[in-house]
C-alpha cells in the first residue's frame, strides 16, 4: 500500500530558489537561458498587470482582477506549453494568455466589454477565460478527452484559484480526467483569498495538493512566487501527462497582492501587515537577485526586458483606447450557426429601431 | 420504401447507430449506456459494436457529463450525452446554460458546440419522483439552445440523426412514454427538419397545439370530437426552439380557435409561449382566447395520482368546449 | 411616521438586521456575505453585530449553500442565504428544484422550508457575462417557490422581512441596476404582502405590467406617453408567484390595452405567461392583442451592447402604438 | 507532518469477524448482546428485502431496490444512532429506517406509489429517502450545523452509495462539513456497482475512504458485510461527531447481490461467478456463525427471531395490499403553507371535474 502515499504531496511546497535569490541547497534549478525567457515573461505580466489596472481608473475597462504577485504562475503556466497544447485560464489570468503569446488588446475585449470574448480559442488554444468557477476543468477533460481518442498528444493545463476548488466542478473534473486517464494538468493557484473569504474557509484540509489522492490523481505543492520551482513541477506534469500517465493537481502557494478587483475593498477582510509579508517573497525580485548573482542577467538585458514590456504595455493602452463601434447585429449573428426566424424577426426590429433613430 | 414496425426506442437506437457509423467523431457516453445499454436501452448494443471509445459509461456525475462534452465538441467531437432522467439533468444545468448555450456566442462563432442532450422525459409511466418531470421550459427559455420533441418514431429518427448533425447544441426531449409504441415506419423517409412544425391531423373548428408526450392525447381527443361533430385539427410542435410560426399560425388561423396541450406545469411555459405568440399573431382571427390544458403548478405527482394531472382527452375537450361557441 | 432617504440596498440591509434581531432562528450565509458584507454590501456589518454564527461565509459552492441551507430549515432555522450573482445560482439548480420547491410537497406538510434565495439578477449595469442573467423564468416555473422582485426600496424592505417570516421558500430577486436610487421612504408603513401586485400609476389608454428592474422603465414610459398625450397606467408585479390574478387583471380591463414589459429573453418566460393568462383572463376587453416588451431571445450582451437589448421607453411606447389604436 | 497521514484510512478494510464468522486475532469485538441485537435487526432487514422484492413481482410495489448483502451496512447505520440523531437514507436504505423503527409500511409509500414520502421525518428523524443522488448530504450537513448552533449533541449519519461519491453534491458536503465542523458521518455503502456502472469506471483513487483526506476528514474504510466492525468504526465515528472532532467518512466495501432494482437486468454487465463469490461472505451467516460458536445465539432465540421478522413481513404484506384511496386535493394541499390563488383555481377545476364524472 505505498500507492495513496505516493499521491500525497509532498511535506512542503516544492522550492528551488528562496525569496532572497539563492538556491536552495541541492536544489536542480532550470538552465538560466529558461530563467531569463521566463523573467522576461515575469516583467511584461507584471508591467500588463499594473497596465490594465490603470485602464480601469482611466475607465477603459470595466473591471480587471489583477494577478500582481501571482506572475510567477501566470508566465509558468504557459512557458511549460507547447503549440499544440491547449490552456483553460479564468478571469484572473490574463497574463497567463499574453505570456502564451496572445495579443493582450484582444484578451482584454471581455473586460472593456466589447465582447465576451475577444481571441480566437482554436487557433491561440486559449480556451475563452472562465467565469463561473471551476466549469472550465471540465472542458478541459473534454479537450484533452478528445486529443487522447485522436490519438494527438496534446496536454492541456486548466487553471483556477483556491476559491474555485470547493466546487462540484473541481471535484467532478479531476474524477473524470482520472477515470479516462486524460492528459490534463490541474493547475490552483492558491492565492489565500476568495474574494473576501480566507483559505481556512474554504477548506479544512491538509492542503489544496491533498485532493489529489482522493481521485488517484497525484498532487504537488509548489512554491508559487518560485518559477524555476514552478517550471520544474509543472513541466513534470505536462510531460507526465503526455506519456499517457494521466492527470496531476498542482497546488501554488502563492498571493493576491491586491484587492480582488478594483471594485473590491480588500481593507475589509485583511491586514496590511499580511500584505506586506508577501512583499518580501515577490517573485520577480525573487528572479531578478538569483539571476543577477548568476551574471545572467546584465542591466542591459533588464533594460531590454523593461523596454519590451513597455511596449507591450503602450500597444495595450492603444489598443484599448480605440473605441471600437459596436455592431448591433451582433446580437444575433452567434447565437446559432443559422438564426431562427425569432431571431430575424428580433435582429429587424432592431434595425428598424436604429433607422428610424438615425432618422430623426 | 421500406416499412418496418419499430418503437421508438428502437428508432432511437437507430439513429444513434447510423450517426456512429457514418461520423467518427460521433461519441455517446452518460450513465449506464455502455454494456447495460441505457436503463432504457436506447444505446443498447452500441458500446459492442462500436468499442468503449466511442460508447462509453461516465463517473456518476451529470454536470461532468455535460461540461465534458463541451470539451469534446471544442476539439472535434460530436458528443451525444444521456441523461438518465429529466431531474437528473439540472446538476448540469450550468453547464448547459451557461456554456452550452452561449459558448458559441461567446467566442462569435469561433467555437462551435455541436452536442446533443438526450433527455428521456415526461411522466405518464407511474414513475417516482423525479422520473416524470417535463423539464422543456428551462431549456426553451435559454437562448442557444434548440429544443426538440418528437412524438413518434418516424420523427425520433429523423429529428435525432438531424441534431446529431447540428452544428448547434440540441436538448432532445424523448417522451418516455412513448418510448414502447409500436409504428409502421419508413426510416429512410426524410421528416420535416429541425425549425418545422407538422399538422398531424386536418380539422376545422379548432386547433389543438401539442408536441411530444401530448400529442396523441391530442390525436385521440380529436377522434372522440370527431365522434361528437366537431372537427379538430392537431399540430405536433416537433420544434420547441426554433419554433415554426408560420406553420402554427397558418393552422390557429384556419380554424380561429385553438388550445394547446402540454404536460409541464403551465406557469411560465411553453405553453405560455405558445398561447402568448399565436395571440400575437392570430389576434383578429381568433373566436375565444388560447386555452392552455397543461400540469398543475404542482410538483409531478406520486403515480398513484398521475392521471388527474396529466392533459386527459376529457380535460381538452373541456377547454375546446370553452372557446365560445356560441358566439361565433 | 418617519421618512427617511435610502437606497434600495440599504433597505434590504435592514431588513436582513431588522429579521436578525428579531429571530434567533433568521441566518445569513453565502459567499463573501460576512467580514465583506457582500459585493453589494447588502450584508454589510451583519456578522460584527450578530456575529459570525448567525451571518457568515461558506465555502464557495452554491448547491453546497442551498443544501445545507435545506438542512438548516429542516431543524429549526430560517436561513437567508445570498447567491452572488443571478448566473451563479444555477449550480444550485438541483437543490432549488428538486429540493428546495419540493420538501414540503413531499413530506404532505411535515417539513417546512422556510428559507430565502437571495438573487441580485438582471442587467443594466455594464456588467460581464454572467452577471446581468434574468433567471425569474426558471424559477416561476417551478412550484413550491415563491418568486418576488421588488422595485422600490420600501417594497425591498417590505417584502424581504415578509419573505424571511414566511413558511415556505422565496426566492428574491433584487433587481441591480436599483440598489443604489435613494428614495424617501418610511420602513414602519408596511407594504402589499406576497401575491399582491400594485398599480404605481393611474391611467386610462393602457396598462404596462413590469416588475423589478422594469418597473422605473415602465414609469418613465408612462411619463413621456403622458406628454404625447396618453395616459398610461403601470402595474408593479412584486409578487410574480403567486400571482396577482385580481390587480392585473382589473387594471387591464380598465383601459382594455396591456404592453408586458420584462429584462428576460421574451421565450418561455414570465412575460409569456403574463401575456397568456391576461389574454385568458380579459380576451373580450382587449382591443389588441397584449404586447411583450422583452429581452431579445439572445444570451445577456456585454456591456457595450446591453442598451440594444434592455427595455427601452422608446421600445415600449412603439409597443404602445402598436395596440391597434385605430380600431378603437 | 502527521496529519494527512492521520486522515488516511487502515490499509486494510477494519475487519473483526471473519467471513467464517471467526474472531480476528487480538480484535475487541462488541459484547454478545449488542451483537444479538444487530443479528435480530439483520434477521428482520433480509426478510423485508426479501418481502418487498415479492411485492413488487405481485405488483403492490412499482419497483424495490434491494439492500440484499447489504443488511450489515443497514442495520449498523440504524444501530450505531441515539433517539436524538438523524439519519439520512437514500432509496436504497429501507431497511435501515425500519432497523430504526420505522414501520416499514410507512417506508413503502414512495416505492408503492401513493405518496413521495410515507412517515414524519421530524418525529422519526429519518430524512425522506433521497434519490437525486448526493443532494441528502447537504441537508445532513445542514440539520446538523443547526443542531450544533441550538447546543444540542445531535449527530447526523448520511448515507450514500458508492456512485454517488462522484457527484458534485458530495464534495460540497464533505467540505462543508469539514470547514464548520459538523457533526456528520458520512457513511459510504460501496456495494461494487452504480447500476452497471461498477466501481473501477467510478473512480481510481485508492478507496472512497482516500476521499476523506481532501477535506481534512478523516477516512476509514471496514468489511461492509462484518456487523461487528461496522458497529465499532461507526459507533467510534459517531462519539467523535458527538465530541465535537468534526464529520468523518466511513466506507463499508460490500455488494450489491441483486440486481439495481427489480427492472434492472445484471446480466448485461457482470458475471455470476462475481456474485457467487459474495455469498461466502454473506453478512447474516458470519454473525449467526460466530454467535453460536460463543453459544449466544441459540435455536430458541434464532426462532424467536424469526418469527419476529416474519411479523415484520406479514406486518408489510397486509399494508402493502390495503389499497388507499388516493386524495385528490393532496395533489395541491401541500405545494405551499396555503394554497396560492392559482392552485385554489386549478384545484376547483379538478374537483368540477370529478364531480361531473361521478355524476355520469
Ligand atoms: C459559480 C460561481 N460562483 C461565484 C462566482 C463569483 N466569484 C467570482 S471570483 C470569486 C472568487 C474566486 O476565488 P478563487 O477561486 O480563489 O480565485 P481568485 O479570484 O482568488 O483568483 C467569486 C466568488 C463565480 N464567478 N462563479
Ligand atoms: C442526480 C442523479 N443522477 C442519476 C440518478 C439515477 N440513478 C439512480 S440510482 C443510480 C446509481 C447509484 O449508484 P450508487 O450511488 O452506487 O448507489 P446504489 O444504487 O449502488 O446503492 C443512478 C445513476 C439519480 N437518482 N440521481
Ligand atoms: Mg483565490
Ligand atoms: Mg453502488
Amino acid at each position: 500500500m505505498t500507492r495513496d502515499l505516493d499521491l500525497l504531496p509532498s511535506e512542503e511546497p516544492v522550492r528551488l530558489v528562496d525569496p532572497s535569490g539563492t538556491a536552495v541547497t541541492g536544489a536542480t534549478v532550470p538552465a538560466d537561458d529558461a530563467l531569463l525567457t521566463a523573467y522576461a515573461a515575469l516583467v511584461v505580466a507584471r508591467r500588463l498587470n499594473d497596465q490594465a489596472s490603470a485602464l480601469v481608473r482611466q475607465g477603459r475597462l470595466a473591471v480587471y482582477p489583477s494577478s500582481h504577485g501571482q506572475e510567477a504562475c501566470q508566465v509558468a503556466a504557459a512557458l511549460v506549453l507547447g503549440p499544440e497544447d491547449w490552456l483553460f485560464p479564468t478571469y484572473r489570468d490574463t497574463a497567463a494568455i499574453v505570456a502564451r503569446g496572445v495579443d493582450p488588446v484582444e484578451v482584454l475585449v471581455l473586460l472593456k466589454g466589447d465582447w465576451h470574448s475577444g481571441y480566437d480559442p482554436v487557433a491561440t488554444r486559449v480556451a475563452p477565460q472562465a467565469t463561473p468557477l471551476a466549469t472550465q476543468l471540465l472542458h478541459a477533460v473534454g479537450v484533452a478527452h478528445a486529443a487522447r481518442l485522436k490519438g494527438e498528444q496534446t496536454v492541456v493545463l486548466a487553471l483556477c484559484g483556491d476559491g474555485a476548488t470547493s466546487e462540484g466542478d473541481f471535484h467532478e473534473a479531476l474524477n473524470f480526467a482520472a477515470v479516462f486517464r486524460a492528459p490534463v494538468v490541474f493547475f490552483v493557484q492558491n492565492n489565500e483569498y476568495a474574494i473576501s473569504v480566507p483559505l481556512a474557509r474554504q477548506t479544512a484540509a491538509p492542503s489544496i495538493a491533498h485532493k489529489g489522492v482522493g481521485y488517484g490523481v497525484p498532487g504537488e505543492r509548489v512554491d508559487g512566487n518560485d518559477v524555476a520551482a514552478l517550471l520544474t513541477v509543472l513541466g513534470a506534469a505536462v510531460d507526465r501527462a503526455r506519456a499517457g500517465e494521466g492527470p496531476q493537481l498542482v497546488e501554488a502557494h502563492t498571493y493576491r497582492m491586491q484587492a480582488h478587483t478594483n471594485a473590491d475593498d480588500a481593507s475589509r477582510y485583511r491586514e496590511d501587515a499580511e500584505v506586506a509579508a508577501w512583499v518580501e517573497r515577490d517573485p520577480l525580485t525573487r528572479l531578478e537577485a538569483y539571476l543577477r548573482a548568476r551574471g545572467a542577467l546584465t542591466d542591459e538585458l533588464a533594460t531590454s526586458y523593461s523596454e519590451a514590456a513597455e511596449a507591450v504595455a503602450a500597444h495595450t493602452r492603444d489598443g484599448l483606447n480605440r473605441d471600437v463601434e459596436p455592431r448591433p447585429d451582433d446580437l444575433f449573428a452567434h447565437v446559432y450557426a443559422e438564426r431562427t426566424p425569432q431571431l430575424a424577426e428580433q435582429a429587424a426590429m432592431l434595425a428598424d429601431e436604429i433607422e428610424r433613430e438615425a432618422a430623426l | 420504401m421500406t416499412f418496418e414496425k419499430l418503437t421508438m426506442a428502437q428508432a432511437l437506437n437507430r439513429a444513434l447507430r447510423d450517426s456512429l457509423a457514418e461520423d467518427p467523431s460521433v461519441l455517446v457516453f452518460g450513465e449506464d449506456v455502455g454494456p447495460l445499454g441505457g436503463v432504457f436501452r436506447i444505446t443498447d448494443g452500441l458500446t459492442a459494436e462500436f468499442g468503449d471509445d466511442r460508447c462509453f459509461d461516465t463517473p456518476l456525475a451529470e454536470s461532468g457529463i455535460v461540461g465534458m462534452a463541451v470539451g469534446l465538441a471544442m476539439n472535434g467531437m460530436r458528443p451525444v450525452v444521456e441523461m438518465q432522467f429529466d431531474a437528473f439533468a439540472y446538476p448540469a444545468f450550468e453547464q448547459v446554460v451557461s456554456h452550452v448555450a452561449k459558448l458559441r456566442n461567446r467566442t462569435r462563432g469561433r467555437v462551435a458546440v455541436p452536442l446533443v442532450i438526450r433527455v428521456p422525459y415526461a411522466g405518464g409511466i407511474g414513475g417516482v419522483e423525479h422520473h416524470c418531470d417535463s423539464s422543456e421550459s428551462y431549456y426553451a427559455h435559454t437562448p442557444g439552445l434548440h429544443v426538440l420533441a418528437p412524438a413518434n418514431a418516424a420523427d425520433a429518427y429523423g429529428l435525432l440523426r438531424e441534431a446529431i448533425a447540428s452544428p448547434d447544441p440540441v436538448v432532445f426531449l424523448e417522451p418516455k412514454k412513448l418510448y414502447w409504441a409500436k409504428e409502421e415506419v419508413d426510416l429512410s423517409r426524410p421528416v420535416p427538419g429541425i425549425g418545422r412544425a407538422a399538422v398531424v391531423r386536418e380539422g376545422t373548428d379548432a386547433t389543438l397545439i401539442a408536441y411530444g408526450p401530448s400529442v396523441p392525447v391530442a390525436l385521440d381527443a380529436a377522434d372522440v370530437a370527431a365522434q361528437e361533430g366537431r372537427s379538430l385539427q392537431v399540430v405536433d410542435v416537433r420544434s420547441i426552439v426554433p419554433f415554426d410560426d408560420a406553420t402554427v399560425c397558418e393552422a390557429v388561423r384556419s380554424t380561429g380557435r385553438a388550445v394547446v396541450v402540454a404536460e409541464a406545469a403551465g406557469f411560465a411555459s411553453v405553453a405560455s409561449e405558445i398561447a402568448a405568440r399565436v395571440t400575437e399573431r392570430c389576434f383578429h382571427h381568433l373566436h375565444a382566447p388560447v386555452r392552455r390544458v397543461t400540469g398543475f403548478d404542482i410538483p409531478y405527482p406520486p403515480p398513484k395520482l398521475e392521471h388527474l394531472h396529466l392533459p386527459s382527452v376529457d380535460r381538452i375537450l373541456d377547454a375546446v368546449d370553452d372557446l365560445q361557441w356560441e358566439e361565433s
